[in-house]
């Protein structure tokens, strides 16, 4: 299969890590070239470097790092394939199976239930398989299962159906499973009407043991942030505040009692009837000082970023931070239905096929 | 009964609405008599023509007027016996190109139509299954439809609104957690509540909508005046609803604190003007309101108090605790688990808090089409923590020393045997012990 | 409704809190007692008293704490009713069907949709209604709701159905709803094949805006444990262990050796080729060293509460606590599916009831 | 493709079988020939009558011998026009005295006869509905039925045992946990890995089931001594299954420590007798064992390191982390989020560790019974969480000096326009920024 030595060598199937979400699979052919948006880098640099290296640009634009290959990497890296199958259902399958060296399990509709690409896929996956060194371990053939049955008779340890209609499979299936020992088959269906009708088919062909989950992942985002302020230090920036506005208002009073008198002084008396409408239609500073009379209009944001309030945060606070996490957003709700039945060996319903 | 329905049925100008729109979005809008308002894409039309509608019709826009459209049922799908086995996904596909879509739209071409043309020229259509032809129609008409539906202002919608929005904004608050937050605190009509809401005002929305306009409701923030709550817009509260509330903030919550206004006081001679006596009236009827406000919270008994804050809950509950009446819900919500486990620690070593209780929320919608029935591919994995804890007022003596003495040791190898922490409040537990 | 006094009245209905999962209602009668396992009290006693007390019992045997009741708590209170609705199912069908003051609101059957006491429960919740002044906002009524419908017809803000076939009464539920606003209707199903049959009723009857949700509780534990061993702790206490086991093997080699000194010294040369039985079917003493000499049989647990680590475990790690916290182990898994949709007035479906 | 199967498909002397009880319990007996099993009220019946079985079989116990039952399929039920009105709950329901019981059991009735006995004298039996009759009547053979089945010893059946019998003995790893652990740390047969499992070998037999006796297993452990591993014994493993796995403690596998047991070297000449020798050579052969395996693991390069550990991670990363090899995959299980939240902000902050992501499992089991579909009412709230990372080579220079400037500059305002902390080790998320 892929290559499990230390360093990698021309003609490795190596994963090119870009970022989470851009994973490539790169098949290192020495005198290529692999240019992309996070710089540009020669096939012949990656051969005698360790698998798991962080590798720089030559044009100094960026770094991969480089990879071996595992199954998980190799779904990751093709995300445009239609419904291919999650890790944790892959896992939670392989485990409900039993699958381990040796067994011989066959697999029906490796693509979608609802849209399978099946005749483009099954070239493509051949040629797949048999660069990957699986060819002797994976046969791969394009048939309508529910018709025409499995290539093989009594022979499987396990049988998982990924189709639209599975219970149409499931006495086919049943053919392709051995009789000499307990077997183990799995449907995977989005709908839950699929299920309902499969456990019937299933029940009604002698299957035993039905069972149903359904498995998921919930990814987390862990974040370091400050401790959560304390309520005190939100009064004293509320005090602070509330202080300098009024300074800034008695300041302001002051300044305009004293324009006043200045202007009494300059302009007599007689201009006192007039002075009334000038007080509120008066210049800028003083409607200011106005509105600084009434309830502020404008709330002060304890906003961190705001330099007055900065001091107060940073005398008070302590610089530790800590630890939190949740649960991403937006999470998968849901992949699929997992419905999985055992045959027992020597049943009386196991001579008689559907 | 009153034969007034409570619910607000028709949308009425000064409004603010929620459209859904055909690609499942929802927007904002305000409706305004003769404003003409304009949703992207979809076109415009005259507010006039929502104004007096019922909440929740459909509508298309035709030209600049709306026609209401029919409700829209669930359409039963016949299966086939296609199974997608013959389609080859090598991109045979040959989709109406753009300039023949740009001449369809400026020829006026309804929808329907458009996608009807659409389906002549993909080559598989046939081939495909029932549920695949659904989804492609679905598809195309949610691109082309000029429909919208409006939503009505329930704290369901609103919730779900703000959510789908800026889930930050109102601090991973979602319907399940909101509603059982309401429910654990026990809000009636009639009832007084200390509210702590840095969620946009989504806690103070839901307090105020279950409680119709009567009783009290005090919230404190952390801005001089009180905040906007920008959530409480699309709920279209009445003022008689909102008229129960008041704010006040950490500074003027504290009882050893003089706000600064109660000291802005005019001499009756000083005034010179009418319009400086409204100033000054307003300014006095301000500060008398704080100053009422004040007294209201420092009397106390408080019937719950619920928190979504930004702040340290300890600090939160060290301030506004003794407010609290006996028997009285305190329920606090926070997107962390980390935070709230903290909190419970401490909670749990007061006799003050009675078995402060912390859970996770869960939501999860259905695709509920005929034959299709699943949950959503995509769920929302964060809706948060709530910590519930009853206040109590603590008797040392309740338990006499020669009986305490026993429980103790009993506690002692109760602990042994488990791992799980009990609360201590739970006195119960250990008596328990001492009878079985 | 219930007090809403500071202190306890008679005739009050109280909460009796005795342990989280044991909590009783009481209606405070002077002159009556309370005898239960957390001891002995007098009716007497609680009158006067603030809601939210501790209160001690007079016979020191324990204590209880008496709250003012919630439907929370009423619903805890009762938890042998088969199938009371779960708090996050009720909060969150309250909000989705926006029930807020001055709601009509109908519901049809309160107990399970697989066995329904309706009788027995229907007297019984009669009673308790009266009792909690709810005589007058709720009103009750044992019948057949599929059959004969409902007891009001256009008056209904939203129906809440908790039936086992909630599709057969549907058309029921629609001629109860109001036609002049927008209205609202919840049907709670354990089994998925329920909510099918009533999504194709409600469907079908032109109920619009057909939803269904799942909510669920994680109740989780919180522990304040000591911080996370090192594995330097670990290595040290492997280590002097090891020194331990080696010095005593080296101290009973060297008695060993001094034994038989000492015994060839007494007994002469001449027993020499004895000696080899001897020294393998020796003393007790000598086999024990034999064992040392062989790979240690019983591995040294670290357990913290073995003296012999304790010391190093101490003095190496900080006091400290860290709060750890997990869902419980078991949790409620489902409750029901709740299936929602909307009544849209002067729609033309309203008209023609099925 | 060997035609020998790989499952083990019958029951043979020297297993340890679980058996599932009708009350849905599951015991853990050890077969051996000639033994006499006893299973509580069940009865009791000679091993030798399940050695050759098959697993997967129903029995039921007939006297002290074994009778093979026919598999049993889901019934379908009718349903029927009964919607329980007219039960009366109060009290009609006339159970079959105990007295009743006692004679019939005592004359050998059989279960269903008992069971229809008592159906006979449930006055409200035909008012149930068909699904209350179908519970009631599994509850009753639940009682009273003397059958069992023998469960294959799969890793999944064993997992699922530990985590109902002691879930903290396995540290909470559910089968779902523990197999997505087995993917990431991609175990296949010929790899390499370091295994550290306080979760009572839960760990350590799902890396050897999925190796088939190919490769090798190290694990590190806190005795002096390999450990039992008791989850190994319900496995069943054949000696090759096991035969790759050999185990260091914390003291031994560090490099500058020399274990006291390679000091004690015998001079020939001291050696007085075949079974002193015999003893040296045991010793000599275990002295040898520990130091090949300790070169074993200083020789690194390990493929996987797995851990489900009492011990603080970043104690055991610090310890394990020179014996990885690149592009190993670290996996690391905690019950705690805040245990693994911790460790993955120090992962993150090294250059060591591509990519540590922290995910949380959820596993969903239902009732599948015709009609009645629902999630299981109960379910498992914790099955813990899972911290998976790559293992890579940090090339400092990578970005050179220019390219760097500009973006730290770049990512400086990335990390202003998003709160989320994105892993230090995307250097790619900065470059899109530039392109984008």
């Amino acid at each position: 299969m892929w290559s499990t030595a230390r360093e990698i060598a021309p003609g490795d199937t190596v994963i090119a890590w870009l970022t989470r979400d851009l994973i490539q699979p790169l098949v290192v052919t020495p005198g290529k070239d692999l240019n992309i948006r996070f710089g540009y880098y020669r096939h012949d640099d990656l051969v005698g470097v360790p698998y798991g290296s962080k590798v720089g640009s030559r044009n100094g634009k960026g770094f991969i790092h480089v990879l071996r290959p595992t199954p998980e990497l190799w779904t990751m890296a093709l995300p445009h394939r239609t419904q291919i199958l999650y890790l944790a259902d892959i896992a939670f399958i392989t485990s409900q199976l039993d699958i381990k060296p040796g067994s011989r399990v066959v697999e029906a509709g490796t693509g979608s239930g609802s849209f399978s690409h099946s005749v483009a896929r099954a070239s493509k996956a051949k040629e797949e398989f048999t660069r990957h060194g699986l060819a002797d371990i994976v046969t791969l053939t394009h048939r309508n299962v529910c018709k025409d049955g499995f290539t093989v008779e009594s022979a499987a340890d396990a049988v998982f159906l990924d189709l639209p209609m599975p219970w149409s499979a499931i006495p086919q299936a049943k053919k392709a499973l051995r009789k000499d020992c307990l077997t183990r088959i799995c449907c995977f269906s989005p709908c839950i009407e699929q299920v309902q009708r499969t456990v019937t088919a299933l029940n009604d062909a002698g299957f035993t043991e039905i069972t149903m989950y359904e498995s998921l992942v919930r990814p987390h985002e862990v974040d370091q942030v400050p401790p959560m302020r304390s309520i005190d230090d939100a009064c004293e920036i509320l005090k602070k505040a509330e202080q300098k506005r009024e300074d800034k208002r008695l300041r302001q009073i002051a300044a305009t009692r004293q324009n006043l008198a200045n202007k009494r002084k300059r302009e007599g008396e007689a201009d006192l009837a007039e002075d009334e409408s000038h007080h509120d239609t008066g210049s800028g500073k003083r409607t200011k000082t106005d509105e600084i009379d009434d309830i502020p209009q404008e709330p002060i944001s304890l906003d961190r970023n705001i330099a007055g309030s900065s001091e107060v945060a940073d005398s008070t606070k302590p610089t530790a931070k800590t630890t939190v996490s949740k649960a991403f957003p937006e999470v998968r709700g849901h992949t699929s239905y997992l419905t999985f039945a055992c045959l027992l060996p020597g049943s009386p319903e196991v001579a008689v096929d559907a | 009964m009153a034969e007034e329905a409570p619910t607000q049925n028709k949308i009425r100008s000064g409004d603010t609405v929620l459209l859904r729109i055909p690609n499942g979005d929802t927007r904002s809008i305000k409706v305004e008599k003769d404003l003409i308002v304009s949703i992207g894409r979809l076109g415009s039309f005259s507010s006039n023509e929502l104004i007096d509608q019922h909440y929740g019709l459909t509508f298309e826009i035709v030209g600049k007027n709306l026609v209401v459209l029919p409700p829209q049922n669930i359409q039963e799908l016949e299966e086939t016996d296609a199974t997608n086995e013959h389609i080859v996904g090598d991109g045979s596909v040959k989709p109406v190109t753009p300039e023949e879509m740009a001449a369809m739209k400026e020829a006026g071409v309804h929808v329907s139509d458009i996608i009807k043309k659409q389906i002549d020229q993909h080559t598989n259509f046939e081939l495909k299954t029932e549920y695949s032809k659904d989804k492609y129609k679905k598809k195309k008409e949610a691109k082309y439809a000029k429909v919208f539906t409006t939503i009505p202002p329930t704290l369901f919608n609103v919730c779900e609104y703000w959510y789908n929005k800026d889930q930050g904004r109102i601090r991973d608050l979602r319907i399940d957690a909101l509603s059982q937050m309401l429910s654990l605190a026990n809000i009636r009509p009639g009832g007084r509540y200390l509210v702590v809401d840095d969620a946009s005002g989504l806690v103070v929305s839901g307090v105020l909508h279950r409680m119709g306009g009567q009783g009290r409701v005090l919230t404190i923030c952390d801005v001089e005046t009180p905040p906007a709550y920008p959530v409480m817009s699309q709920m279209n509260f009445s003022p008689e609803v909102k008229s129960i509330m008041s704010s006040l903030n950490w500074a003027t919550c504290q009882e050893d604190y003089t706000p600064i206004i109660s000291t802005w006081d005019v001499e009756e001679g000083q005034i010179r003007s009418d319009k400086q006596r409204i100033r000054v009236n307003k300014r006095r009827a301000a500060s008398d309101l704080l100053q009422s406000t004040r007294e209201d919270l420092f009397a106390g008994e408080f019937e719950a108090l619920i928190v979504a804050s930004e702040y340290d809950p300890q600090s939160i509950l060290k301030r506004l605790n003794k407010y609290l009446g006996g028997s009285c819900n305190i329920v606090i919500h926070s997107p962390y688990v980390q935070i709230l486990s903290d909190l419970q620690v401490v909670m749990r070593a007061s006799a003050e808090y009675l078995s402060p209780a912390l859970s996770e929320v869960w939501l999860r919608r259905y695709q509920i089409l005929p034959g299709r029935t699943h949950p959503m591919m995509n769920m929302s994995g964060a809706g948060g923590f709530i910590l519930h804890a009853t206040k109590v007022y603590d008797d040392p003596s309740a338990v006499p020393v020669e009986a305490h003495r026993r429980l103790a040791k009993l506690a002692a190898e109760a602990q042994k045997n488990s791992d799980v922490v009990s609360s201590q409040q739970d006195g119960g537990d250990v008596a328990m012990t001492d009878v079985a």
